[in-house]
């Protein structure tokens, strides 16, 4: 029988849903998020790939700045830190570099990584500290109620660019590829299951995975970042793109119109812990 | 505690220029001094540049007995560059000895020679050490070790014990490297064993010669790395900064080899931030910075407070403010360490008085960062950072290995409050990879599950139970957090300090007591929480009490003041130097009525009107 | 100043759930009774998540004579959504009005309608609100304009203010849209009419009927934009930050129609940072934050202070420690304001007590931040910054626009000495563009050229002129620093305050002034450096000295404490909320001996054992 | 007759230097850099293209964090501001938004600039603030005694890495041209005539300049930065290189054994200030 065209019963499907057990990550804090903002996708992604890579909700920790994105910790059950505003990496870098056996994902809008946080993102990706990385990219600053971001177009009007953005944006992903992470991806709160493949993805890479994901804020952005822009807008990276080369992919990148989902690049080389490791090695030291 | 007279108390000062080797011949003479069991204290000034031949002066104190500071003159100079060595000969008290070289290179300008210099009650002795060096080895570059040799002879010190420290300091290097610089040690020895000595000063048999074995000499940053050794420190996150660097740059080289991690981090922000990540998987973690970091780590540390996550910040002060003084030591960033957050931000201060509180201070901080959940500041600054002293490691480690800690529960229905309220305010607290004990931290305002919550009934909970933990660590057992010295009950002048200038302290105190003064002397460690009640009793005790500081401010003074709402007289010194003994004896003079007289002169002389007038606040 | 019994003082409550509309009835009637001249102070509370129904409250205090702060007890409460409103309406004063919705939607729970909270001497006023609104306009979202007509009829309100003022506010939209908000409050206020009155309230016609064209109703942050934009502020740096990003906000959309020129930096160190540079060529540049913000500059204002470039930060404090109550306000980030920066690093701050102080500060910042080169602090909260008042802007505009500075000169040598030695500190200075007078500033210690130095002598001289500059400042002209209210000469109890509280504090002390206590209040509104002999001559004065403050740990007490070495008694509240005026009277009661017996059964309700113990440390 | 068979006189030399002028830019500091120390060639090549250009002392600014490369400011006869480690760029933005018509010229190391500074570049670039940025780059914490630094190679051993680095050093090149930097270019300093031209064309260039000198820090690296290994390890950029071609400039540097000395990258877009005066017409104000 054909798939699509089975019945379905709503019986049925909730306990499919109960079943599968990715609502066991699920906080019992309701979100704070308004009614529609893309980030719902990211807690639904999340939680389905952990659940998919079987890791213990006791040995993941979620570390976020602060923004609405970064209010993420609180609706899923695992352990969390609710940081700084512009923090999270280096926090998230301290309790991996602590201990090894943890799942660490550091968790941030684009304000939050990009504008007060651009700092701590070249050292994470060049030292490969094996977490991975998520950031919410909605083009503005959502919690504060909607001022320009880094990565805000030129021409967008905001309580802070009452006469329209002059600053040219940033380009994330080119950035997190001069910094040569080991993994870097896009994605898109409006396709939550490519979604949540690439959380799963991104997750699985030993190394520094970082995932960008584009998110409409419903509240404030009525005009750029929205879902019906964006659903006309994004792309799959071509099928015959190889993720193992830097230039191919910024050549992807540098085409930014139409933005790519999928992988960009991908490398495998020591991690952070990699490296601790064997300086204790030399050192005559046994690793704990 | 007081000195016999009868001991040996003598001070040497080498000067030179960099590249002069004046650091390097102060060392052997602290270490051989050490060796034998002598009590030795050291402080070495660097020129502030990398390049070029600024003045170097290695200032080193031997006693028999225990001493607290160096003192304000020395027994014996040794001049290895006259132009820098001239300002420093009035530092010799009379009959003291300088020795210098007696055949200069070149032509010199008139007053360039330092006999010129010497007083007429001081006593001369030139030597040919460049002439000496080269015969001795074919080379001047031995210069500083020939003086060595001279100086050591001269006032009767073992020569044995310079020869195993020589051969100990070169044993990596070639074979003849030793050689040559123990001929040179020998060629000056010889020499001033057939000198006429013209002084009094004696070196006398050591009190405790079997110690020398175990003594170490010590700096402040030394002690600080031991401490957080046996303290078993898991990680550290450090960016380097003078004077704080050389903590980072030993523990790099100690720590992996008992599977410890280092970090050096992008900044200081990244480095408080990961010491507080790692702090809330529950390893013990550390930074340190100086007051520049400090101020960049601000932010931070409130996350800490709000979070109750336990960190160690060592902080090394220099001269200030901005960029200041990055080679002069100063105690002005105690207002920061206390004060330095947004909100009510309370957190531990704890700031030793010498380099054994150092090691105590650092060891003792995690515990202390544990049991209250909570950053803890070790303030030092660069006078005690890089100040040597002999200490005698304990045999035991002192320090509890494993965090005592509450352990966190589920509760009946199951869930876990990582902020549940407590008698003593601290709660149980778990790390990630403990089953069923998730929770979220956050440095915004929280219930007891951790959840943000802006209520006011929340908020005044909250604030009062981060408070309140705090005061326990007014009875903690194990460290000394104030401690009073001198005569006891009513007394005419009490003088309250902290850090690196109580050695100070005590020796004018003592000074201040043969004068016939009733005095007492007061440190006080733990400066957040501040031991009020003992200050208090204190006060009470005294007829006036001084507090002398290297600030221009008075830090301390208001920190007390505000607290016990109560006068004190300030005593501040902002030179970049160690505060002088004499500038707090005569405020004790002053304040006990029995002014010296000599003392108005010199205050005119040097025109520090602002030590007078703070003096007077 | 005290108050005329026959003057008009009602206080309106409107209470709502966000997209009720609460706020935007609130501002009608601000709006509506400033301009026929009454005297206006409205605060208006947010929730702090972005979505969702949290609750609105908006507070308005309309008075005929000054006053300076919000009642503790309201008139009359306006329920548009009741579990929000439940819990306010014990704040109803005695035969007020509690006005609702008599037809709710759906079935409620019990307890959950609002009638059924109503004080038997409170006056219920029950009406279909949903029900006339859809019936005036055709739709229930006017409900707010209907029940705001309504209670303005109830209270005698003139009905062609209110006309007016709707029209205004809606005047950029469509026509239709201020149409159907004027039936909606017609519908309201004639229903009102016809309503029997029980209530005393009356509104009595304001004293100044004229001004009311004049008046303006505006916040604290609206007057520092103000403030700002008279004193003829060229740039702004800023990075947005609750509670000060609308000024950042307001002053983009300004500051370019005179040619200004504003920009949203990366973080706060870059705000500050661009600041200073601006600074450094002479331009009136400000920043604004909070205390998160402000912990990241610290390093940098320290820069400002070495450096002697001046700058103005503007800090709106809100619940700490770290990111805290985001929308609640506090009154702690004082230590850090005052302290918090690495060094001896003086600065001088500011705290405005009123709306008015708020645009004088501003406004005057950059003439002292230019006089005494150096970063100026004007600290504001949440509650001040948020709060409306009723303000007559100045006929003249108060602030000298351009700088008035010393002029640069080389001097016989050729060689311009930035940092010259001058009776008053201040040494003359040039900015870029200058010819002949180029010189480099520098965080590090420097001598009067400008270029490092770590010579003793040199960090005492410049440590001397940093501190002693800003002394000057306290002779400041044009510019309230401290000022005393009340009784003169002896008093009983002298209330010290600073910031936001001081409304509370003079309504307090005109109570107690009642009830027969002889009382004076004492603002202070430099912090930095304080004008100590003022406090003196006060605290000798005034038999008892108490400090009520937003902040757990008494911040300003331990300031004036640590400076005077005098105690003086702490109240402390830290609930988020506004300091409350029975709070201050009670313990001015207990303090001149006059407790009422009111009050110790009222501690044991709220539990509020904190207060109590902060009371008498 | 042939110009290099020439005799040189000294006391004629010693007139051409004096008379060219740009010893007038020298202040009369004498700098406290070690003797052989890359720097003393940038205050030669800077001083150099100041008075090519005509650049009057009293508009140039010279803004600096701290380090060895952060004395520079006191060493020339301009304006200067020594302010904080890594806070060159916001100053220098900051002076220049005050008064466009000043000459505003950044300067910093390698730590300055990348380690504690990182994350200021991204948006002085981006915003095409009208500045020069000149980092000097010694692969090493020069000021404080030779710590490694973000830019120091796999294997150095320094007091902070006494087990040897195993921090994989930055592409600071990649970064500023992900950044879109609208100038970039690199020099060295033992090339110090390529340099001054360098110096003088990326401060003629309109828009955020950046240019990478790398300097041999000879007191505390002997082994890896050092003049014999750069000496032989510079190439020229290729002669058809296209400089407006984004992706042709990152494949070059990212051939990255052998660095290239040039220009990169070049573009000519709205500056900071541009946007600044086109804000003000849109609010109906007057550029000051
Ligand atoms: C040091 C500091 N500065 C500023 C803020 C105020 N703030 C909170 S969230 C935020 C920006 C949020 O934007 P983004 O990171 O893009 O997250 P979003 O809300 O859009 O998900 C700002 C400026 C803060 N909390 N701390
Ligand atoms: C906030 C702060 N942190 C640390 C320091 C100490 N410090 C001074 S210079 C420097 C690094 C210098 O390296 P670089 O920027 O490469 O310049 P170089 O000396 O190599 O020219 C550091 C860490 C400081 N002055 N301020
Ligand atoms: S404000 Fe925007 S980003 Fe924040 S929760 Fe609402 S929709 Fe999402
Ligand atoms: S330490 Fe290195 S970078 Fe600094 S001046 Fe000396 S050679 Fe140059
Ligand atoms: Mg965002
Ligand atoms: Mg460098």
């Amino acid at each position: 029988m054909n798939e699509h065209l089975k019945p379905v019963y709503l019986e049925e499907k909730l306990d499919e849903i109960r079943a599968d057990g990715h609502q066991d990550y699920r906080s019992k804090a309701i979100p704070t998020w308004c009614p529609g903002c893309g980030y719902y996708s990211m807690t639904e992604g999340f939680t389905m790939a952990l659940n998919r890579l079987g890791i213990e909700p006791e040995n993941t920790v979620v570390v976020s700045g602060i923004g609405c994105a970064s209010r993420f910790p609180f609706f899923v059950n695992t352990y969390g830190f609710h940081t700084l505003h512009g923090r999270t990496l280096p926090v998230a870098t301290g309790i991996k570099q602590a201990n090894d056996a943890l799942t660490v994902v550091a968790v941030g809008g684009d304000g939050d990584a990009f504008a007060i946080g651009a700092g701590h993102i070249p050292h994470a990706a060049r030292r490969n500290v094996d977490i991975t990385y998520l950031v919410f990219d909605n083009g503005i600053y959502g919690l504060t109620k909607g001022q320009a971001s880094p990565t805000s177009a030129v021409g967008f009007k905001t309580p802070t660019t009452p006469y329209d953005n002059c600053d040219q944006p940033l380009n994330p992903l080119m950035m997190l590829l001069s910094y040569r992470a080991s993994w870097v991806g896009q994605a898109y709160a409006g396709r939550p299951h490519h979604l949540a493949d690439m959380i799963a993805e991104a997750m699985a890479h030993r190394g520094f995975s970082y995932l960008h994901i584009l998110s409409p804020c419903v509240t404030f952005d009525k005009t750029d970042m929205t879902y019906a822009n964006l659903d006309v807008g994004v792309r799959d990276l071509p099928g015959d793109h190889d993720r193992t080369d830097l230039l191919a992919a910024m050549a992807q990148v540098e085409a930014k119109e139409a933005p790519a989902l999928g992988v960009f690049f991908e490398e495998g080389r020591p991690t952070l812990g990699d490296a601790m490791i064997e300086t204790i090695r030399r050192a005559g030291g046994q690793a704990a | 505690m007081k000195k016999n007279a009868n001991d040996t108390d003598i001070q040497i000062a080498i000067c030179g220029s960099a590249g002069d080797g004046t650091i390097a011949a102060g060392d052997i003479l602290k270490r051989a001094m050490s060796l034998q069991g002598y009590k030795v204290i050291a402080f070495d000034l660097y020129p502030a540049e990398i390049r070029g031949f600024g003045k170097c002066i290695s200032r080193i104190r031997i006693s028999s007995g225990q001493t607290y500071s160096l003192k304000p003159q020395s027994d014996a100079l040794v001049s290895l560059n006259d132009p820098h060595a001239i300002p420093h000969v009035v530092e010799v008290r009379d009959y003291g000895a300088v020795i210098y070289e007696d055949t200069p290179m070149a032509r010199i300008p008139e007053g360039g020679h330092i006999s010129a210099h010497v007083r007429p009650a001081q006593i001369p002795y030139g030597l040919g050490i460049r002439h000496i060096s080269e015969q001795a080895t074919g080379s001047a570059r031995s210069r500083n070790i020939v003086v060595l040799g001279y100086m050591a002879g001269l006032l009767g010190m073992t020569r044995d014990v310079f020869h195993q420290t020589i051969g100990e300091k070169f044993k990596t290097k070639a074979p003849a490297v030793a050689e040559q610089n123990l001929k040179a040690f020998d060629a000056g020895y010889d020499l001033a064993t057939r000198v006429f000595r013209l002084d009094t000063i004696e070196i006398k048999p050591p009190r405790h010669t079997k110690s020398g074995a175990d003594a170490v000499m010590m700096t402040g940053n030394g002690a600080v790395v031991r401490g957080f050794l046996d303290a078993g420190i898991d990680n550290y996150f450090g960016y380097p900064i003078t004077p704080a660097t050389s903590i980072m740059e030993r523990l790099t080289v100690e720590m992996p080899k008992t599977g410890g991690r280092v970090l050096q981090t992008e900044d200081e922000i990244s480095a408080i931030a990961a010491t507080i990540g790692a702090g809330y998987t529950g390893a013990r973690t550390a930074t340190a910075t100086s007051g520049p970091g400090l101020a960049l780590m601000a932010e931070m540390v409130g996350l800490g407070v709000m979070a109750e996550v336990p960190s160690v910040i060592v902080v090394s002060q220099r001269g200030g403010p901005s960029t200041g003084l990055p080679t002069k030591t100063e105690q002005s960033d105690l207002n920061m360490a206390v004060f330095g957050g947004a909100g009510d931000a309370q957190r531990i201060v704890l700031a030793p008085t010498n380099v054994e509180g150092c090691y105590k201070c650092a060891g003792k901080a995690f515990e202390i960062a544990e049991k209250f959940q909570t950053p803890v500041i070790v303030l030092l600054d660069l006078y005690l950072s890089n100040r040597y002293e002999t200490v005698i490691p304990p045999k035991r480690n002192p320090f509890l290995r494993k965090p005592e800690k509450k352990i966190a529960v589920r509760n009946g229905n199951g869930a876990y409050k990582r902020f549940a309220a407590t008698a003593d305010h601290v709660s149980p607290r778990s790390v990630p990879g403990e089953p069923g004990l998730m929770h979220t931290v956050t440095g915004l305002e929280h219930n007891e599950m951790g959840r943000p919550s802006d209520l006011p009934e929340v908020h005044l909970a909250m604030s009062h139970k981060r408070h309140k933990k705090l005061k326990g660590a007014l009875n903690l057992r194990g460290l000394t957090l104030c401690k009073r010295f001198g005569d006891e009950g009513e007394v005419d002048v009490g003088i309250l300090g902290w850090g690196s200038t109580f050695g100070e302290i005590l020796e004018a105190m003592y000074a201040a007591q043969s004068e016939g003064i009733r005095c007492s002397a007061m440190k006080v460690v733990m400066l957040s929480p501040l031991p009020i009640e003992q200050i208090a009793a204190f006060h009470d005790d005294c007829g006036e009490v001084l507090v002398p500081e290297l600030n221009y401010e008075g830090q301390f003074a208001g920190l007390v003041s505000g607290e016990l709402g109560r006068p004190v007289t300030r005593l501040s010194q902002v030179t970049g130097a160690p505060m002088r003994v004499e500038e707090i004896l005569n405020e004790v003079r002053r304040l006990s009525g029995k002014q010296s007289p000599a003392r108005k002169t010199k205050q005119q002389d040097t025109g520090d009107e602002r030590a007078l007038e703070a003096g007077l606040s």
